[in-house]
């Protein structure tokens, strides 16, 4: 952008001080097929001229066949239709940086048909003066493969590698080092609390199905949380509205407090189904936290707008609150109101940091590459892009249009 | 005034003070109004999907093209999807319910295909595009134009606006603890987020007070003499029939 | 058999997934002509998709009333209310206007769907203050960056915050272009990576959860 | 103090829900009508509108439901009188089934007001399932995607979409979304591939997650919640529901910002406490 202007700065800037000279045919004009496009379109190119300003035109004259004789098809401003920077990257680029490009795709004034010739050419006037650039041909054809996208293939390709590469090292070995997660630490407290004080641990899995992946790591940490239980035997709530998850909730449950080595202190009921309607659960669920006052509540999973009805509730009773959930939308509303909120995918890390399961780990490891890179591209380029205005070069084009988005 | 826009007047209000009365406690006029809203809404879906997909998208092109070509295949084209929504139903039919699945696979198929180059290029490639820029004033303007904070585009803003994104992104980076410099970055993310969740937060309370204003609006403009007070009319039955409710559930609790 | 419950749909779902990922790249009329003729299936069959859940409705709720659980009076009153929409819907056609004058479904519509949908999600308005009363605390510094935050943009975005302190107005400008759009691409960029994970192991039959389960819309 | 602060926090919740009903209620009887100011991001939509010439295709599409009516609602009407007035061609459209009767209820109000034909002025094509995959289908070939409009009028050869094959041929989109589909579904399945310029009109709710779009000139402007649709409506200077609602608005802003700094004077009050006990 900034170069472009600077050119164009430098370019009328220069027209202004020449003395109007006799016109010249546009220098290196060329027509050539219409780079990774569907086809039915043709390019212009030609070099870009100090003696290009506003008052003088840019005729395109065109044939469509042999017999036919040439007719106008377009006309631009002579200090228009520059190549800019963004526009291509340098590795499919059909002119150079800063000088004219023009694309004439079909239309009813000037059909153009794949496969077949067609003679342009330009004419050039200003004022009473004009002159017509030499005859260039070609033909349009379909493109097998946009390469000015090529970067974005490889981006997606070089991540499908990392990402089943990660996922096999994990099948490997699944205890790869993941960093603690605060919000976990909580737990162990909240539980140890509510036993010194006799009072139950009301736990809630969200409003997601048994298919949403903060529903499934709300059960993984369900897991967690009643091993741990098993231990104080603290008594543990956990209200349902929607079958499926509550059969899953009682499997681990179950499984949880035979690893604890206390399958007697399982009880069936500690997992019971209210409704599936959204306030009537909401309230149901307030109405236990007001009569049995948990000593803590855990919110997993994902939210709407009961969240607010939930977390203020259980506030009022006094209750250790943790939550986590990757319902952005609810998240300002738990951070506020909970003592302990795991963020978005700071949820979905817990679920692999406790179940390790070789899939969870991987593709968090694989995320993990795939963000360190970007964090790199970030940094280094940004510091790249800042040398180049420095010492006023485009050579670090070369690298920072691997990561623009071109089309 | 027209007899059906009053008596829609009367039913508008009366429903929304049945769901506003779940603001006294969870009760039968609050569960009335809630299940009519669901039911309602999706015998409208049934309808529109209905007229929308099933006549439009596929009944009247499907005929027009048969009757046009009979004897071209391609005029048949569409009994393609319709096969594979139609085997989508067998989900509820347990011996033959996993020909679902091959629907299933088709969409998310296609879903999952599109997806990624799309995702990308506009929320990967598009993103970092804009994130890496020079950070030494360019153009005119010079060092005051390099501190103007109020033009998005600023080198200062770009400084923080690069600090934001990567520190952001490292909370989010789990391979390694947040001790040391990491520490700082993990810090100064947090503080990010934390601003950016204020942000949602003021927008998120904007919203809905304007939906609460919306519904008082109609609330108001029914209340309206030409709309035979409808409002506060209704809003006096459905005080009393709370009231109703609530001794009749004391007296219950009493015997109970 | 057991190929066609498991390993068919996997290999579907490879081709399609592979094909159109592709598709991408390719400007070629053929690719085109491809995705203009999948994508217009894809609507058709979402319709389908959309019978799928509401036909899960019917169900349960059908279920309920047999049953006579607890509350099915409430799911006899959804019952009712959606066949009776369906009924007056397909009376009048689905239009909700009929040169001009509005049809019974249209005035189900106006006066019924609207200011229901309209008022369930309003109520929340009430249940905010109540939280911003009795639970939004300061409880750590993180929070207390949050409600100041919070505050600044609900003074910057009305008229009377910005009449009173007009300075305020800047900041949220400031706050919500750079500020807030820093932390928003920073997890667009993360979840993005998640989602195209997700596409990924789905594509490469890692991740199949959606052949199995009723919850896929 | 303390006894004080332990009562304040215990009073009824139903306290508040009527402070708040008062809130509302007041301004919208007597509205004390304060100035609304115009920031860059509305600004941005007006002014590219206005530079359209007459007959430029403008598509918009109505990504909401009746639960966000009392925010999209006045965009959309502002949206309209402005493109109408500037006699643009309109193709209207939503990608939420529950919110069709709401778009095309407004699409016929204002074309009514506005003496515009439908058909001719403007389209109403109604709704289609698929999101994505109907974005890209209308970026295809609009005709496939929509063969006849919301009242069953064949969509080909309707003088409204003369010359119109696909999305390519839009030259400006908005879209007044309340959600996942809208905004972003439409640059990443349509503007990333067909190139036409785009703006968006949303909920408060999404508004700052729909920032680094804006930033990065993905969208060219962003029309947020009621605000933003008070300062569309100043811009074009018709007053309508949502300048008249920004009164309230303001009220129960206040009313929050006062209910939460007294929520955190008590707590301090009462965390001292606490900590002495324990």
């Amino acid at each position: 952008m900034i170069v472009a202007s600077i050119l164009l700065l430098l370019l009328t800037g220069g027209a202004a001080l020449a003395a109007p000279p006799s016109l010249v045919p546009p220098e290196g004009f060329r027509v050539l097929d219409t780079p990774n496009d569907a086809g039915k379109s043709l390019s212009l190119v030609w070099k870009a001229s100090p003696a290009d300003n506003k008052d003088r035109k840019v005729e395109v004259w065109a044939v469509e066949s042999p017999s036919a004789d040439f007719k106008k098809v377009a006309e631009y401003p002579a200090n228009t239709r520059y190549v800019k920077p963004g526009d291509f990257p340098w590795w499919s680029r059909p002119v150079g940086q800063g000088d004219h490009y023009v694309k004439l795709s079909s239309s009813k004034a000037f059909p153009i048909e794949d496969g077949r010739s067609y003679a342009v050419k330009l004419l050039v006037r200003e004022g009473d003066q004009e002159v017509w650039s030499d005859v260039s041909q070609a033909a349009s054809y379909p493109d097998r493969f946009n390469t000015a996208q090529v970067n974005n293939l490889i981006f997606a390709l070089a991540f499908t590698g990392i990402l089943l590469a990660s996922i096999a090292a994990a099948r490997r070995n699944p205890h790869v080092h993941l960093r603690r997660i605060a919000g976990l630490d909580a737990v162990e407290e909240a539980i140890g609390r509510s036993t010194e004080m006799g009072r139950p641990i009301l736990y809630l899995t969200g409003s997601g199905g048994m298919s949403d992946v903060s529903t499934i790591a709300a059960t993984v940490i369900l897991g967690e949380v009643a091993k741990k239980v098993a231990h104080y035997d603290t008594t543990l709530k956990v209200p349902h509205r929607d079958p499926i998850v509550m059969a899953v909730c009682q499997e681990v449950m179950k499984e949880a407090y035979v690893q604890a080595g206390r399958p007697d202190a399982y009880k069936e009921d500690s997992n019971f189904f209210i409704t599936d309607d959204q306030f009537s659960y909401t309230a149901a669920v307030d109405g236990i936290m007001l009569r049995e006052k948990p000593a803590a509540n855990f919110f997993m999973g994902s939210y709407f707008a009961e969240s607010l009805l939930l977390t203020e509730t259980g506030a009022g009773t006094g209750a250790i609150q943790i939550a986590g959930t990757d319902s952005d939308h609810q998240l300002p509303f738990f951070v506020t109101t909970c003592d302990y909120t795991l963020i978005g995918e700071e949820l979905y890390a817990a679920s692999a940091y406790l179940s390790r399961e070789p899939v969870l780990v991987g593709t968090l490891r694989g995320q993990d590459f795939g963000k360190a890179f970007i964090m790199g591209v970030l940094v280094f380029g940004t510091a790249l892009a800042t040398v180049g205005v420095v010492v006023q070069t485009e050579i670090f084009h070369y690298v920072l249009d691997l990561f623009k988005d071109f089309k | 005034m027209a007899t059906e826009t009053v008596l829609g007047a009367w039913v508008a209000a009366g429903l929304t003070l049945f769901i506003y009365s779940f603001l006294y406690k969870d009760n039968p006029l609050f569960k009335l109004g809630e299940h009519l809203y669901v039911g309602i809404s999706v015998g409208y879906s049934v309808v529109l999907a209905w007229h929308e997909v099933f006549v439009k998208q596929f009944w009247t092109p499907l005929s027009k093209s048969v009757v046009e070509a009979p004897a071209d295949p391609a005029s048949y084209v569409l009994l393609i999807p319709a096969v594979l929504g139609l085997l989508m139903l067998t989900r509820f039919v347990p011996q033959i319910a996993w020909l679902s699945r091959l629907s299933f696979a088709f969409v998310v198929g296609f879903g999952s295909g599109v997806a990624i180059p799309r995702t990308v290029s506009s929320y990967i490639l598009k993103q970092i595009e804009d994130t890496v820029n020079s950070l030494v004033p360019t153009g005119d303007g010079g060092f005051s134009a390099f501190m103007n904070f109020a033009l998005p585009q600023s080198g200062v803003n770009t400084i923080i606006l690069l600090i934001g994104v990567v520190s952001v992104l490292f909370y989010f980076f789990f391979s390694v603890e947040h001790t040391g410099p990491g520490m700082v970055t993990a810090r100064t993310g947090i503080y990010f987020l934390m601003i950016a969740f204020g942000a949602a937060f003021g927008y998120t309370v904007m919203s809905r007070m304007s939906l609460l204003i919306g519904r008082f609006r109609d609330l108001i403009t029914f209340s309206g003499a030409e709309y035979g007070y409808a409002t506060l009319v209704l809003l006096f039955v459905t005080v009393l029939s709370l009231a109703g409710w609530e001794v009749g559930a004391r007296r219950k609790g009493g015997e109970g | 058999m057991i190929f066609l419950k498991r390993q068919l749909p996997l290999a579907i779902t490879f081709f399609m997934g592979t094909a159109f990922a592709l598709q991408y790249y390719i400007p070629h009329p053929v690719s085109e002509d491809a995705i203009t003729n999948v994508s217009k299936w894809m609507q058709i069959i979402s319709g389908f998709a959309l019978l799928l859940g509401i036909a899960s409705l019917f169900h349960v709720h059908a279920v309920k009333i047999q049953r006579q659980v607890p509350g099915w009076g409430y799911s006899l009153v959804l019952y009712v209310a959606m066949l009776g929409t369906i009924a007056v819907g397909f009376w009048a056609h689905g239009e909700t206007k009929v040169n001009g004058a509005q049809t019974g479904f249209g005035w189900m519509y106006d006066y019924t769907m609207v200011p229901l949908q309209g008022t369930m999600f309003s109520i929340l308005a009430f249940f905010i203050a109540s939280a911003a009363y009795r639970a939004f605390r300061a409880r750590s510094r993180e929070a207390s960056v949050l409600l100041a935050a919070a505050v600044m943009v609900m003074m910057g975005r009305v008229p009377l915050g910005q009449f009173l302190a007009p300075w305020t107005w800047d900041v949220t400008q400031w706050l919500l272009n750079v500020l807030n759009s820093a932390v928003r691409r920073a997890i667009l960029i993360g979840v993005s990576m998640g989602s195209v994970a997700l596409s990924l192991k789905i594509i490469l039959g890692i991740e199949r959860s959606y052949l199995g389960g009723g919850k896929d819309q | 103090m303390k006894d004080f602060a332990r009562r304040m926090v215990g009073i009824d919740r139903r306290l508040i829900f009527l402070l708040v009903a008062v809130a509302v209620l007041f301004p919208l009887l007597r509205p004390f009508g304060l100035p609304i100011k115009i920031s860059p991001e509305v600004n941005a939509v007006y002014d590219y509108i206005e530079a359209l010439p007459e007959r430029s295709v403008f598509l918009i599409s109505f990504d909401f439901d009746p639960s966000s009516k009392p925010e999209l609602e006045p965009q959309g009407i502002a949206l309209l009188r402005h493109a109408f007035r500037k006699n643009l061609r309109i193709i209207g459209m939503t990608h939420w089934l529950t919110g069709t009767g709401l778009a095309d209820s407004v699409f016929s109000k204002v074309a009514a007001e506005m003496g515009k034909e439908r058909g001719k002025d403007y389209v109403f094509l109604g709704w289609s399932p698929g999101g994505g995959a109907l974005i890209i289908s209308l970026g295809q070939d609009l005709y496939k995607a929509f063969p006849s409009d919301y009242q069953k009028n064949p969509t080909h050869g309707m003088p409204v979409l003369e010359g119109v094959r696909n999305l390519r041929d839009v030259n400006y989109m908005v879209s007044l979304a309340a959600g996942g589909a809208g905004i972003e579904m439409w640059y990443v399945f349509g503007k990333d591939k067909y190139r036409f310029e785009m703006a968006g009109g949303s909920t408060g709710v999404i508004a700052p997650g729909l920032y680094p779009f804006l930033r990065s000139g993905q969208i060219n402007g962003l029309i947020g919640g009621l605000q933003g649709a008070a300062e569309y409506e100043t811009l074009i200077g018709q007053r309508g529901t949502a300048t008249a609602g920004m009164d309230a608005q303001s009220a129960t802003h206040f009313v929050i910002i006062v209910l939460v700094i007294l929520c955190n004077v008590f707590y301090f009050v009462l965390r001292g406490e606490k900590g002495r006990s324990a």
